[in-house]
């Protein structure tokens, strides 16, 4: 046993812990319960600097906990993504009547879910991370249990999640059942045996299900636009990168750990699934008026975007999917900030009411436009490079198998990308030049947000404009999958 | 550092500064943004003139510097120069700070404005000085975007939104189109660089299949053509000239549309060669379509800005034409019009910028007599019509010949057309629009208008007009820089099997078979040629079996020993 | 014919067919959530009839955890739905498009 | 043939149509729309359910599934639908298209899995069940090689506490 | 041997002064004018100078710089000096130089007084490009240059809608002939691989053969810039609205430049044209004289008349260039620089006595108040109608002389009857403006003309009298038939007589008939009393025989309407249909797409299923 390993995620329960208790044992006054979210912050990122700076690769528990560079590189990025949670919750906390510590634990308890997600190298593991990250879900998606969207929202990811978590159940019991492992690179010895047990396809099948829901690919993407609309912001933003983060890693786990040739057998259902979630994302939300959904929508299409470096069935594939979602974590949570902050006192969350930020504030309207300028994909923005990398996967792979899938994907990538130019323009516009401005006021920003804004800003510059040091991070990562 | 990144660093380090400047600083702003553009362009004239007896590379390339990005992937930043971009920059940078002069018509979020402005010219000029396809296509990307946001928020006339999300769509769709042949390039090589020269060198030495040339020509020739608004993807272009502010329009009229048509001929080409003999015919009659269409189009125009765009369309084909005659003379010319109607296009918008602003229309029936009350910029505007109908003096005409020398080749029956365009529709178009705008009674209500005054305001104008005319006087200037680099372009093109060993070697073979000259002497020279001085520094270097032939003094008391191609 | 795995897993299938036709057919949101329990019990049955005729105790393993997992889901599920109730008045799914399209 | 061979089938058919039986009831009872009757029939599949863990020899689990489903989950179910008073569900016009689909849809995963399952046979050819599902064996396995999920299980019902406290928690502070 | 710089110094003079006058001295009016006139005139001395030093085939024919090299497209700006050249260039700057002086009195009222010197420099610096050039892109540059020199000088008054459009027409018809050119060089150069026209004569010298089938082709092309620029039939419609722009602009383009650059450039590439070719051009250049005699006789407006005349004498220039005989064509040419220029002058002379009255009926009874202009525009009158001995005289006889000797014998009645025509409608111009009673106010008021222009109409008179006999026609003889012996004054003096006196005899036969036609008309008549005795053929010719109006219907309208279509398939296929398709498609998908998002969380569900359901047939349902 080398439970040394797992110091980080019992760092990060204990955190958990420790912050739900604080309450109990000290009796906060409500103004001062933002210092614990500072100290949950502070904890992270010595965790980050600590406990990743320096990591020992290995396995642990029979070889269910793996330590390895991919865990590694999902860890850090969930870390980077709690900790700017948790400066947004801060924003957040006027907005949610009861239980604001809760709140902050509920999202560290959930990042201990997706750590476990991140490590986890077999079923059972996968079974309980993603159910404890689903279920934490749950709870944070009503936290506003004084709003009808926010219940709304949860029931539905409830029924939705609760649905595909019986998918994923019935897939892992009839995986095991016909491998009689549970253990991905135990599984990955065998599995070859089994390519054409029906059974085991079915299994695998479910299983994929199960994943689709929490990466919200198509036809499993259906819950997303609500889900994202109804949710508190910082919920929204985690669930946006967080969870959909650790949908992906168990997903490059299942399929090219545990299952590599099976996957090769499906590039087909793949490439599929990738260009429909892409175009379905994109289109629905072009008539979108309401922001979160539209984020909604649009991370429906980005599921598909990272689904391309999941077709492409290579390693540069699967690192260009881990660079983009390195990218897409800072785009992302700048865009929830900046509706945090500015939706503050707004109901219906209409692009509309960021008409004027340009004057209001100028430093929320440079970081939404940079946030849709880099999830449009222009550089010199991360999601440039990103998606720079995805093509490239894609289309290196078609030319290695021949397959004018993989160039018909490419296509639809691009049909995509410009179709989402569109309506992340028109964020831009409603920002920069809508014909009627109420409300003039300037936005006052505290120190927290600015300093969260910036590392966004900066992150998505850094990215864009320095890939190697992410990039090789990702390929180092991806490298792991298929030892 | 190469004098490269100074040429297009200085501007995208001034928008950064910029962003620091408060925005109340007007004239600092202003004045910013126009000094970096002109060091820009001084450094772009002083590259020019220094081009000749600059080191080449073992590419040919002259300038060079490279530092690696992301090595696993082979990209680096790579900058260079030989004769295919040299004028490009050039003309960018002059471009750039003419546009940034124009300006003043700006009145509102200047910062924002001129941020944009040096964004888009420095992402422009870096992209045609990368000899990285990643930073080629990254810093074009780059100066794309400044363009959208331009258009929209300081853009012009009721169909603005439209326009813009029309270009901005459009331009997109043909850059990624562009993208993904350069992956599908990059990925068939097999090189695993994204340097041009090493891309180049590795393709002549292991060519790609004629299934992947077939499969990725194509898309570089339509993703390229979407850029440059081949027809009948040409629907954004008048569209969004005639609604995007002045500066913007010179810009990317002038500069930016040209990348498509550089990395065509840089690119396409060259790596390409079977996969574009296919659709050289193609081209040829597509380029039609711009040239006798857009200019029928034209005619019916309505406003001015409209006008200037269509016929700015026009002139693509002219280009087109010249790279589909895949050959020398076709494709030298080509690039001396992407160079002429740089100037051009930037000129016919910085004045109809003028008029609009001093005015407050550009609909054409709502103008005339203009030239009564704006001199200044009824004479220039004449000239621009003038050069944009293929007058000789301009430089233009210089590359509109050549291309129809080198289409006359091939496409006899496609040059015919083209010329009845170039000749009978553009003068039509032209000279109605002349005729309307600045002949003519002068309506009462424009009597006050204010003409370019100081020399300041002259100046953007002056200096693109004078652009024109420098190389429409001596195009060798150009021509002997591009001619090497084309023929090496050409031969690749057409699969001609040459040592590639050293530039030097190669101009040897491929320069002037001894048989072409005619080596008969019409001239005797009574003035020592020795003492006269040298025009032209540039491509003619003593070793050349062309080295006899010198351009002299431009008091055009020039006089030469003379060869005469007889082909 | 023997009962063996195959009788197991049909009833199995069966089951989860059932569920799934509740889930989507049913308008009560207690009732769909008796049918997700439903589903999760036949993913049960099979990895115990698995488990038995593989003679691998793993399975049961599994089971033990999704009983434990269903348990809370449930626990939070029903509160849920309690608030909703309070909320809205209904815990008809119908009642419950606020936010679409 | 011995009654003894015999009985575990006819046990398992008996149990077998039982657990579906209900199991239809609980989906779609033709009788009652009331959820109690739901619950209720939920309760009695899930009991058949464990007479057939019991024939798998799955007594632990057998246990478990009564104790923590039928005790608890459902008596859980019933409070909430007694808790809100809730009323027979009102018999809304049923949309024929969706009725349809719906059926369709599930006819053809349904359909798929059993011609699956027919078509796999993972029953064929496996050495005769000798494995015996007791607390010790179990106990063994979880809190050895199980032990990590079993503390992720752990924190998880942590979770679900506190959220259910949360969620239906009456005064909002 | 610094004479070597003349020629460019010649042809860059006016360059200079125009530039100079641009950039420095539009607001010094006199300054301007002095530059302008300096560098002509300097032109023209420096010609003589130049000829005096190395006669007239000097011994390094060619001047070159080389312009533009690529690959096999070799393009030189050279200098080529010869015969033909060198008397152009004394012409150009002679009687240009003279037009220019004459304009300092003429344009001493107008606003634009530099500007227009400045044009009339740029025009002067054209001319002599064309003239000098060596080679085809280099005369096709300069060509094109003069085009547009004349596009800005008819163009001067351009708040006047008619200049505005006579100019632009002036362009564009221009440019329908250039389009031919330039195809014609093209082909010249495809074939022959070069442009320079001294190694295109040498091959053509060493292989007649070597244009094969597309020799007539490449010439008729090549003839199209001609026709164009010298307004042959059927482009022939620019020139009469030419007269738009200032007198003097009309006077310099229709005498010493512009028209005459197609007849010269007809005789620079002679080489080029076979026989085949030459057959079309004679007939066209005789055609189009008669055409424009017979519209001629029909005009009232004392330009257009000249305008007309202009025509018709082009006419008898090409169609001798047509008829193989390039030196009394290039002699037509001179003696008709001369007295044509006169004749504009005087009729400029006229209109600013009469403040800009061009109708010839409200004009009468110059002699005594215009003394000079009067007697000099007599002149020109008898020289334009070939009375002898005036020059005119010498040169429309070589022609009549030419086609005798071709044995052309329609064209040969065909150029006499004009000629007889020429004399008719010239002296219907005469007798009605100059002569009988004054018919209006103004007419009554006139007053000479100052100095300034007086002294360049009495030098014009001087040479269009002695044009014919100061020994042009033997230069260009000297050119085009070398060896030939030179002929003595006495000689040259009776030369029509002796070499074909038919013709003589039949052209002086209808010359007079044309005067006394004109005189029993005219000379006291008060309106034309022509119209009544023609009918329906004096309206057609008054209306220009309706070329303008044919035009309109065709060309002009079908480009329109062309236009139109392509406008309407931009505006709603390409720009509505297609691309409102893909936007609307577009929009439509992704509203539909989204309707499946109900918000019921059942209809989630069953899509939910549906979905597995869909990738469970896709994946194991085969």
């Amino acid at each position: 046993m080398n439970a040394s390993l797992m110091s980080l995620e019992i760092w990060v329960i204990a955190l958990g812990v420790v912050l739900m208790l604080a309450d109990f044992g000290f009796g906060l006054a409500p103004e001062r319960r933002r210092f614990l979210a500072y100290l949950a912050i502070a904890t992270l990122g010595t965790l980050l600097i600590t406990n990743l700076g320096n990591y020992t690769t290995g396995t642990a528990f029979n070889g269910s906990f793996v330590e390895d560079t991919l865990a590694v590189f999902f860890k850090r990025f969930f870390l980077v993504a709690a900790m700017l949670v948790l400066f947004m919750s801060v924003e957040f906390s006027d907005r949610i009547a009861g239980g604001i510590t809760e709140y902050y634990s509920l999202i560290v308890f959930a990042l201990s879910g997706m750590l476990f997600a991140a490590s986890a190298n077999d079923f059972a593991m996968l079974f309980v991370s993603i159910e404890l990250i689903t279920i934490t879900f749950y709870v944070l998606t009503s936290f506003q249990r004084g709003r009808l969207i926010s219940l709304e929202a949860g029931v539905k990811y409830l029924i939705l999640g609760a649905l595909s978590s019986a998918f994923l159940v019935f897939g892992i019991a009839l995986v095991w059942g016909t491998t009689g492992q549970l253990n991905f690179n135990k599984l990955a010895l065998v599995a070859a045996q089994f390519e054409t047990n029906k059974i085991f396809l079915l299994g695998v099948l479910f299983v994929l299900v199960g994943l689709g829901f929490k990466i919200a690919a198509f036809p499993f993407q259906i819950w997303a636009p609500d889900v994202y609309q109804g949710a508190p912001t910082p919920t929204t933003a985690f669930l946006a990168v967080g969870s959909k983060a650790a949908g992906f890693v168990l997903l490059l786990r299942v399929l090219f750990t545990a299952l590599p040739d099976i996957a090769k057998h499906w590039a087909d259902l793949l490439i599929v699934i990738s260009g429909i979630t892409i175009l379905y994302g994109n289109l629905c939300a072009l008539p979108q008026r309401n922001l979160k959904r539209l984020l909604g929508y649009s991370s429906i299409a980005h599921a598909g975007y990272l689904l391309l470096g999941v077709a492409a069935l290579s390693v540069s594939g699967q690192a260009a999917l881990l660079y983009y979602l390195a990218g897409y974590l800072f785009t992302v949570v700048a865009a929830f900030l900046v509706i945090c902050v500015v939706m503050r006192h707004l109901d219906n969350e209409d692009i509309s009411a960021l008409a004027g930020l340009h004057q209001r504030s100028p430093l929320l309207a440079v970081t939404m436009t940079l946030a849709m300028v880099s999830l449009a994909g222009i550089p010199p923005m991360a999601g440039f490079f990103g998606k720079f990398l995805l093509l490239k996967a894609v289309i290196q792979q078609g030319a290695i198998n021949h397959n004018h899938g993989y160039y018909c994907l490419a296509f639809t990538a691009l049909v995509g990308v410009v179709i989402s130019l569109y309506y992340y323009f028109g964020v831009i516009r409603a920002i920069y030049w809508s014909p009627n401005t109420p409300d003039l006021s300037p936005i006052p920003l505290s120190g927290p947000v600015k300093f969260s804004v910036c590392v966004c800003i900066a992150g998505m510059f850094w990215i864009g404009l320095f890939p190697s040091v992410v990039f090789n991070l990702a390929t180092e990562a991806a490298k792991a999958l298929s030892l | 550092m190469s004098i490269l990144t100074y040429i297009f660093g200085w501007p995208i380090v001034a928008a950064l500064a910029l962003v620091l400047v408060p925005r109340n600083y007007r004239v600092i702003i202003r004045a910013i943004a126009v000094l970096a553009t002109l060091i820009s362009a001084a450094l772009a004239v002083k590259m020019f003139c220094a081009y000749g007896s600059a080191p080449m590379d073992a590419d040919g390339y002259r300038f060079v510097q490279q530092i690696p990005w992301v090595e696993s992937l082979g990209i680096s930043y790579h900058v260079g120069v030989d004769g295919l971009n040299v004028g490009l920059i050039l003309m960018g940078a002059i471009v750039a700070f003419a546009a940034a002069c124009c300006s003043w018509e700006i009145k509102e979020r200047e910062k924002e404005f001129y941020i944009l402005l040096l964004v888009m010219s420095g992402g422009i000029l870096g992209a045609f000085a990368s000899l990285d396809l990643f930073f080629f296509y990254f810093l074009h990307e780059l100066a794309l975007v400044p363009t959208f946001i331009m258009i929209g928020v300081w853009g012009r006339g009721e169909r603005k939104n439209y326009a813009t999300f029309q270009i901005t769509l459009y331009l997109s769709l043909g850059a990624l189109i562009a993208l993904i042949g350069l992956l599908a390039l990059y990925v068939q090589s097999g090189a695993n660089t994204f340097d041009i020269p090493r891309l180049t060198e590795y393709i002549r030495r292991h060519p790609l299949s004629v299934h992947a040339q077939n499969l990725i020509f194509p898309l570089l020739l339509f993703g390229f053509g979407i850029l440059v608004s081949l027809w009948p993807f040409h629907s954004w272009a008048p569209l969004g000239y005639g609604s995007a502010p002045s500066p913007t329009s010179m810009l990317h009229a002038g500069v930016l549309k040209k990348f498509g048509l550089y990395g065509l001929i840089r690119i396409a080409l060259p790596l390409l060669p079977q996969g574009a003999q296919g659709w050289m015919q193609i081209l040829a009659w597509l380029c039609l379509g711009n040239i006798l269409y857009i200019g029928w189009v034209a005619m019916r125009q309505k406003d001015l800005n409209l006008l200037i765009g269509n016929s700015s369309v026009a002139h693509m084909g002219f280009i087109f034409l010249g790279i589909a005659s895949l050959n020398l003379i076709g494709v030298t010319g080509a690039e001396f019009i992407m160079v002429a109607h740089g100037f051009l296009a930037a000129l016919s918008f910085a004045l109809s910028g003028y008029i609009y602003q001093k005015t407050g229309t550009l609909q054409i029936s709502e103008l005339g007599g203009l030239c009564r009350q704006l001199r200044f910029i009824g004479t220039v505007l004449l000239m621009a019509a003038m050069a944009g109908c293929g007058l000789p003096g301009f430089a233009n005409f210089v590359g509109e010949v050549t291309v129809f020398f080198g289409a006359w080749t091939v496409f006899p029956l496609v040059t015919g057309l083209a010329l009845w365009g170039a000749l009978i529709i553009g003068a039509v178009y032209m000279t109605r629009a002349i005729r309307n705008v600045l002949h003519g009674p002068l309506p009462d209500k424009w009597a006050g208008l204010a003409d370019a005054s100081n020399l300041w305001r002259k100046l953007p104008y002056a200096l693109l007009l004078a652009s024109l005319f420098v190389f429409g006087c001596f195009p060798r200037l150009l021509t002997d820089k591009i001619t090497p680099d084309a023929e090496k372009i050409v031969a690749m093109a057409r699969g001609e099997t040459v040592a590639m060993g050293s530039t030097r070697l190669r101009r040897v073979q491929l320069g002037v078979p001894p048989n072409w000259i005619d080596t008969r002497e019409t001239k005797v020279d009574p003035i020592n040629p020795a003492a006269s001085r040298p025009l032209t520094v540039s491509g003619a270097t003593p070793e050349t079996t062309r080295g006899t032939r010198v351009l002299h003094d431009n008091s055009a008391v020039a006089l030469a020993n003379n060869t005469i191609l007889n082909q | 014919m023997h009962v063996g795995l195959e009788h197991y897993l049909t009833v199995s299938f069966l089951l989860f067919g059932l569920g799934l036709l509740g889930v989507i057919m049913r308008r009560n949101l207690l009732v769909i959530y008796m049918s997700l329990e439903l589903m999760l019990n036949a993913a049960n049955l099979a990895l115990v009839s698995f488990s038995r005729f593989n003679n691998n105790l793993n399975g049961q393993i599994l089971v033990f955890f999704i009983i434990t997992v269903a348990a809370a889901e449930v626990a939070v599920g029903l509160a849920l739905i309690v608030a909703l109730y309070r909320k809205r008045q209904s815990a008809h799914v119908e009642d419950l498009t606020s936010m679409k399209l | 043939m011995a009654l003894s061979d015999i009985l575990p089938d006819i046990l398992f058919y008996l149990f077998a149509a039982l657990t579906l039986l209900c199991g239809v009831l609980v989906v779609a009872n033709p009788f009652s729309r009331n959820p109690v009757t739901s619950a209720m029939f939920l309760v009695l599949t899930i009991i058949s359910m464990a007479g057939l863990f019991v024939l798998l020899h799955a007594f632990f689990l057998a246990a478990v599934q009564i104790i923590v489903y039928a005790g608890a989950v459902i008596v859980l179910f019933l409070f909430v639908i007694m808790l809100l008073d809730l009323k027979e569900e009102q018999r809304r016009k049923i949309k024929l298209f969706g009725a349809v689909a719906g059926l369709v849809s599930v006819g053809v995963i349904m359909i798929i899995s059993l011609k699956a399952l027919r078509a796999a046979r993972p029953g064929a050819n496996l050495p005769a069940p000798q494995l015996e599902g007791g607390t010790n064996a179990l106990g063994q396995l979880l809190f050895t090689q199980y032990v990590l999920p079993f503390e992720v299980v752990s924190i998880l019902l942590l979770v679900a506490m506190v959220g259910v406290i949360l969620l239906s928690k009456k005064d909002l502070k | 041997m610094k004479l070597e710089l003349l020629p460019w110094l010649i042809l860059f003079l006016p360059l200079l002064a125009a530039g100079g006058i641009t950039l420095f001295t539009l607001r010094y009016r006199t300054v301007s004018a002095l530059l302008s006139i300096g560098a002509i005139v300097t032109g023209f001395v420096l010609s003589l100078v130049f000829i005096n030093a190395n006669g007239w085939q000097p011994s390094s024919a060619e001047s070159i710089a080389n312009w533009l090299t690529i690959g096999g497209l070799h393009v030189d700006f050279g200098l080529k000096l010869d015969a033909l050249s060198l008397m152009m260039l004394l012409i150009v700057t002679g009687v240009g130089g003279a037009i220019h002086i004459y304009s300092f009195g003429y344009m001493h009222a107008d606003r634009s007084f530099s500007r227009f010197f400045a044009f009339m420099s740029l025009f002067t610096f054209s001319m002599l490009g064309i003239v000098l050039a060596n080679n085809f892109i280099e005369l096709f540059i300069f060509w094109e240059l003069v085009g547009v020199s004349s596009y800005l000088l008819i163009g001067f008054w351009f708040e006047k809608p008619s200049a505005g459009d006579a100019a632009k027409k002036a362009f564009i018809v221009n440019r329908l002939g250039d389009f031919g050119f330039l195809l014609g060089i093209l082909m010249v150069w495809g074939l022959l691989g070069s442009l320079n026209f001294t190694v295109l004569q040498n091959k053509l010298t060493a292989d007649p053969a070597v244009l094969g089938g597309m020799a007539t082709v490449a010439a008729l092309l090549l003839f199209c810039g001609a026709v164009g620029k010298s307004a042959q039939f059927p482009l022939h419609v620019w020139l009469p609205d030419a007269m738009e722009g200032p007198t003097p602009v009309s006077a310099l383009i229709h005498a010493a430049t512009m028209v005459a650059a197609g007849v010269y450039m007809l005789c620079r590439i002679l080489f080029l044209l076979n026989a085949d070719a030459l057959h079309v051009i004679a007939w066209i250049g005789g055609f189009t004289a008669l055409l424009a005699a017979l519209i001629a006789v029909q005009q009232n407006d004392i330009k257009r008349i000249l305008a007309y005349s202009t025509l018709s004498q082009l006419g008898y220039m090409v169609m001798s260039v047509g008829l193989a005989g390039p030196t009394p064509a290039m002699f037509h040419l001179t003696t008709h620089a001369f007295f044509k220029a006169l004749l504009f002058l005087g009729a400029g002379s006229v209109i600013h006595a009469m403040h800009d009255e061009q109708d010839i009926w409200k004009m009468g009874r110059l002699q005594k108040k215009m003394p000079v202009t009067f007697w000099t525009f007599l002149i020109g009158t008898l020289a334009l109608s070939g009375v002898p001995p005036f020059s005119g005289f010498y040169s429309k006889d070589s022609i009549l002389g030419q086609a005798l000797s071709q044995g052309n014998y329609a064209l040969f009645i065909l150029g006499a009857a004009v000629a007889g025509l020429t004399a008719f409608y010239m002296f219907r111009l005469f007798y009605v403006a100059f002569l009988g009673k004054p018919k209006t106010q103004a007419a009554e008021h006139v007053h000479e003309s100052p100095a300034v222009m007086a002294w360049p109409l009495r030098v014009l008179a001087v040479f269009a009298v002695i044009g014919g006999v100061i020994g042009v026609s033997q230069t260009y003889a000297s050119q085009f038939s070398p060896g030939e012996a030179r002929e003595s004054f006495g000689q040259s003096l009776v030369e029509p007589l002796t070499h074909s006196p038919a013709g003589v005899l039949v052209g002086l036969a209808f010359i007079a008939a044309g005067f006394f036609a004109a005189r029993a008309l005219y000379r006291d008549a008060a309106s034309d009393p022509l119209p009544e005795k023609l009918g329906g053929l004096a309206t057609a010719m008054k209306h220009k025989f309706y070329f303008d109006e044919l035009y309109e219907a065709t060309f002009i309208r079908a480009h329109d309407f062309i236009a139109a279509v392509m406008d309407w398939i931009d505006r709603w296929l390409v720009e509505g249909l297609c691309i409102g398709l893909v936007r609307g498609g577009t929009d439509l998908s992704g509203r539909a797409l989204r309707l499946v998002q109900t918000g019921n969380l059942q209809t989630y569900a069953f899509l939910f299923v549906l979905g597995v359901a869909v990738v469970m047939y896709f994946v194991l349902g085969k």
